[in-house]
């Protein structure tokens, strides 16, 4: 890349660290580096550092901070929370609800739990995305232990009405749980209004460091732990604290809540400048996810009769990092089940392009990206056979 | 991820393009794994005078379709039927294991074409050769 | 501690992260930043810079780079091993085999484990905090699936012979884990020469960052993830790789068992220094773990008359941080599991003393602590109704 | 972990000794469990007038017995079984959850000592208000 322009519209994938934050965390690294379960000067300080840590998570979400659980990301707080309530409460009954449409830190979670004799029901979405409330209803049964219903999908960025499912929920006797991965910094979450019990977090989603996050776990939930030893986190999750990221993760969710408003509206105001020349520019484009009720920053749009893994790589060459539904380095050949849930045709669903931005972007990259995307798919589509079929079904009317 | 190599046939595919008129065609693969392979020859004198594809495909894939044609291109219709998608893929400079069907593809796209050819000009089918590789066996999207 | 001398002797419980270990990680912060997972450019760069660190880690072991998998410190990895072992092969054997000393992250595990149904046998050490071969081979039985013994404690800084117990376990046809977190870096490691199946380890423990490590898996054993979702880990590990804790964990294991011989020598050094100081200027001192057969860096000693905490407080005000085995954060009363399975009076075991010796220190900390601990000793001794009782009992005789 | 009061007891420990020929002695807790308090009385005219510990524990032990038998000095035997633990918690700005049982001790060994001393003085024995928590029951450590 070095010297060419660089474009990052994979914010979704992981956002940079940023500088201020890696800051605050350098000097737990080496000097303040004590191990918080000591009990002398440098151990203590450590201490107080996370818990000021953990109050600024708490403080984010509207929790308090004894609800506050430090994982190492949001695979740890998804598995935990769903294989944590189904283990413990199997006795009470073994169905548990999620939608489609979840990340597979939730799906694959739920499918080896199918292998231990758990039930798992996998709500359909619309064509938007969107879980319906009474199909939710409709699936609780008295053994059903868990619902889990993510906040924003990563893919297609649709917002799911998470308040209304841990309503329902509630009146049921049912935990729910949320993957908010997603959703933190982007649009306000509080556990308090949604009522949610639990609900995952990952803090390189909001500028923070990889490999931290957290599981808010409402007071009175019961849950089996996941990760077992030493007395850290009330006992609840054992191991060495990973002190610099959590400091880390502090900093950054108090950062990104404290901005979220603004990255919302500069992000929807450049995702619709996005949208809408891509619109006007290319043909045979649609539109995936909601048209509304969706992350400000996430573009995820399918061109016919092209490939995405193509897109990607000629886009990678224009120095625009971008993602695709299609199956391209997951080791399947499979495209994105999101897609796929949504109504794609598999070949709709390779074709798909995923734009997400964020705080690195501005007017002048998605102008580029506008100048550079016609010339890709153009040239894909000069290249693919269904395009060649397409043109001549037309001519032939 | 990719071989240079293979990077340099993806930006510059060889005899990217359709032959009106051809010899022979063959299409391959199918939309569900992501990829279709169409190769069109031109056949003179046994020999493949002429040899293009279209291919609505990942890298690898694209990648595949250039090397093969350019391998295939000026050979007799025996040999280009003996190119292996081992070959194609050494070729490239090797292929990431989730991406060798995509040279399994190439092969089995020039024997369609081949006996498609074939066919057309009333002559017998060649039969693949016994523990051949298939890209994706009965359209589901194994690998 | 501001403008205080800090004698640092606590490396057992963390090092800080080397200087140039910092450097190392700080590019993938910020700029270095992409998700290995994807395709273009910056998550290139992301995806070999683990590679690397892979081939660093599986160096330093002596294993191949496929063999490692990349967890969120030594704790997962304890976890990882014993759970995923038992979860695939409980229907051919619900028994295990540990020691009484590991640490909690294999014992708490191996408790939740009888609670789910499995049978652990804690093997007893001797009162160096040894395993018997032979008690091992005897516990083993054609129901036992696993044996997982530590490599070094960490309390009372005994090795153990891990090599021996493997080989018992090869010709059993029972897989051997070895938690390795504090040996890593102290004593040579070679999961070949030692044959074991599965070695947990840590990245803090040998000044790289906290909140990361890896689980070496031997080609070819079979276990269940811990961790459920993307394919990351070759489809083992699920979660967004901690991009800088994995480069910082390569760069610190490469660093040390690059330095491990000469490490070890002047840590013994400065050791034999420490305990014969302490033996010539305080009575009635026991030393606990085994006289040569021990971590480089680990003293660990008993005073009598006295409890762990107040020696903590004590230190910790004249600038030095050390452990004991006391029940004093724990949140628990009774003292150190490994100290009682060595033989010690619970008195006795409360009045432990662990002070691990790292790359700070100098002969010059070790003479300071040396003139430090007396008088603390002393005081307390003072305060304390036993030595009174004592004293008493011997103007009797 | 530990107030500023706590600690400066615990490096200052008030009261910190044996008083030879006491009026009364009482010690509790237990190795096993990490703490064993001793606590010296003398008495005059149904008052303390002086009052010695001994402990062997953690910090918030020490602190504890320092605060308790500072808060009895020069108090009446009644002023002094009347001091709760919770009341030595407080003047010591808090103790942590775990270590709350400390303060128990403290409480108990008063107890224990004020017996001792009307036992000697052949009194009837004050009895425990129903309910008084106990720092370790039946020898198990339990907080
Ligand atoms: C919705 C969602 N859930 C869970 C995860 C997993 O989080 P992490 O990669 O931090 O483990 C991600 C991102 O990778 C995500 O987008
Ligand atoms: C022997 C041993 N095993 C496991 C662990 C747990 O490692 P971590 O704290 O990195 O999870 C430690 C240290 O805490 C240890 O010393």
């Amino acid at each position: 890349m070095t010297g060419r322009r660089l474009v990052y519209m994979d914010h979704a994938a992981t956002t940079p660290a940023a500088p201020e934050i890696v800051e605050a965390m350098l000097p737990y690294f080496t000097e303040r580096f004590g191990n918080p379960s000591s009990i002398y000067g440098i151990a203590r300080e450590s201490k107080a550092a996370i818990d000021t840590a953990r109050e600024q998570v708490a403080h984010a979400i509207n929790a308090s901070p004894e609800e506050i659980y430090i994982t190492s990301g949001g695979t740890e707080s998804d598995n935990w929370a769903i294989k944590g309530v189904a283990y413990a409460h199997r006795k009470r009954g073994k169905r548990i609800i999620t939608s489609a449409i979840e990340h597979h830190a939730v799906l694959h979670t739920c499918q080896y739990l199918e292998r231990q004799g758990f039930e798992v029901t996998y709500l359909p979405v619309d064509e938007f995305g969107r879980v319906s409330l009474s199909a939710l209803a409709d699936a609780i049964t008295d053994e059903t232990i868990l619902v889990s219903i993510m906040a924003a999908n990563n893919e297609i960025g649709t917002l799911e009405p998470i308040a209304d499912c841990a309503r329902i929920c509630r009146e049921r006797g049912v935990y729910f749980h949320t993957d908010a991965v997603q959703a933190i910094g982007s649009v306000p979450v509080d556990v308090r209004a949604q009522d949610v019990d639990l609900l995952s977090l990952s803090a390189h989603k909001f500028y923070g460091p990889k490999g931290i996050g957290a599981l808010y776990i409402r007071k009175g939930v019961r849950l089996d732990n996941l990760l077992h030893g030493g007395s850290q986190e009330q006992r609840h999750r054992a191991g060495t604290e990973n002190l610099a990221g959590i400091v880390g993760m502090g900093a950054a969710i108090e950062r990104a809540v404290g901005r979220q408003e603004e990255y919302a509206r500069r992000l929807t105001s450049l995702r619709k400048r996005l949208l809408s020349g891509i619109m006007e520019r290319i043909e045979h484009v649609r539109l995936n996810g909601h048209p509304t009720e969706r992350l400000p920053g996430n573009l995820n749009c399918s061109f016919e009769f092209i490939e995405g893994e193509g897109m990607l790589l000629l886009l990678d060459h224009a120095g625009v990092a971008a993602s695709t539904g299609s199956a391209c380095t997951s080791g399947s050949l499979e495209p994105s089940h999101v897609l796929l849930a949504i109504g794609l045709e598999h070949a709709t669903a390779h074709g798909s392009l995923r734009l997400t931005l964020g705080e690195s972007n501005t007017e002048a990259d998605v102008d580029y990206v506008l100048e550079a995307l016609p010339p890709i798919v153009e040239r894909l589509r000069t290249m693919s056979p269904l395009y060649a079929d397409y043109r001549r079904s037309c001519n032939v009317q | 991820m990719y071989s240079e190599k293979v990077m340099e046939h993806f930006m510059n595919p060889r005899n990217q393009g359709e032959i009106e008129n051809p010899d022979g065609v063959g299409e391959v693969g199918n939309p569900k794994c992501g990829d279709i392979m169409k190769i069109f020859l031109k056949v003179k004198d046994d020999r493949i005078e002429d040899v293009q594809f279209q291919t609505f495909g990942c890298g690898a894939a694209v990648a595949s379709s250039s090397m093969a044609t350019e391998l295939i291109k000026g050979k007799t219709l025996e040999e280009a039927w003996d190119l292996s998608n081992k070959a194609v893929a050494e070729a490239l400079g090797g292929l990431p294991p989730v991406k060798m069907h995509c040279s399994v593809l190439a092969e089995e796209g020039i024997h369609k074409a081949i006996n498609d050819y074939r066919v057309k000009q009333g002559l017998e089918l060649w039969k693949e050769k016994p523990g051949a590789s298939h890209a994706h066996a009965d359209d589901a999207c194994e690998i």
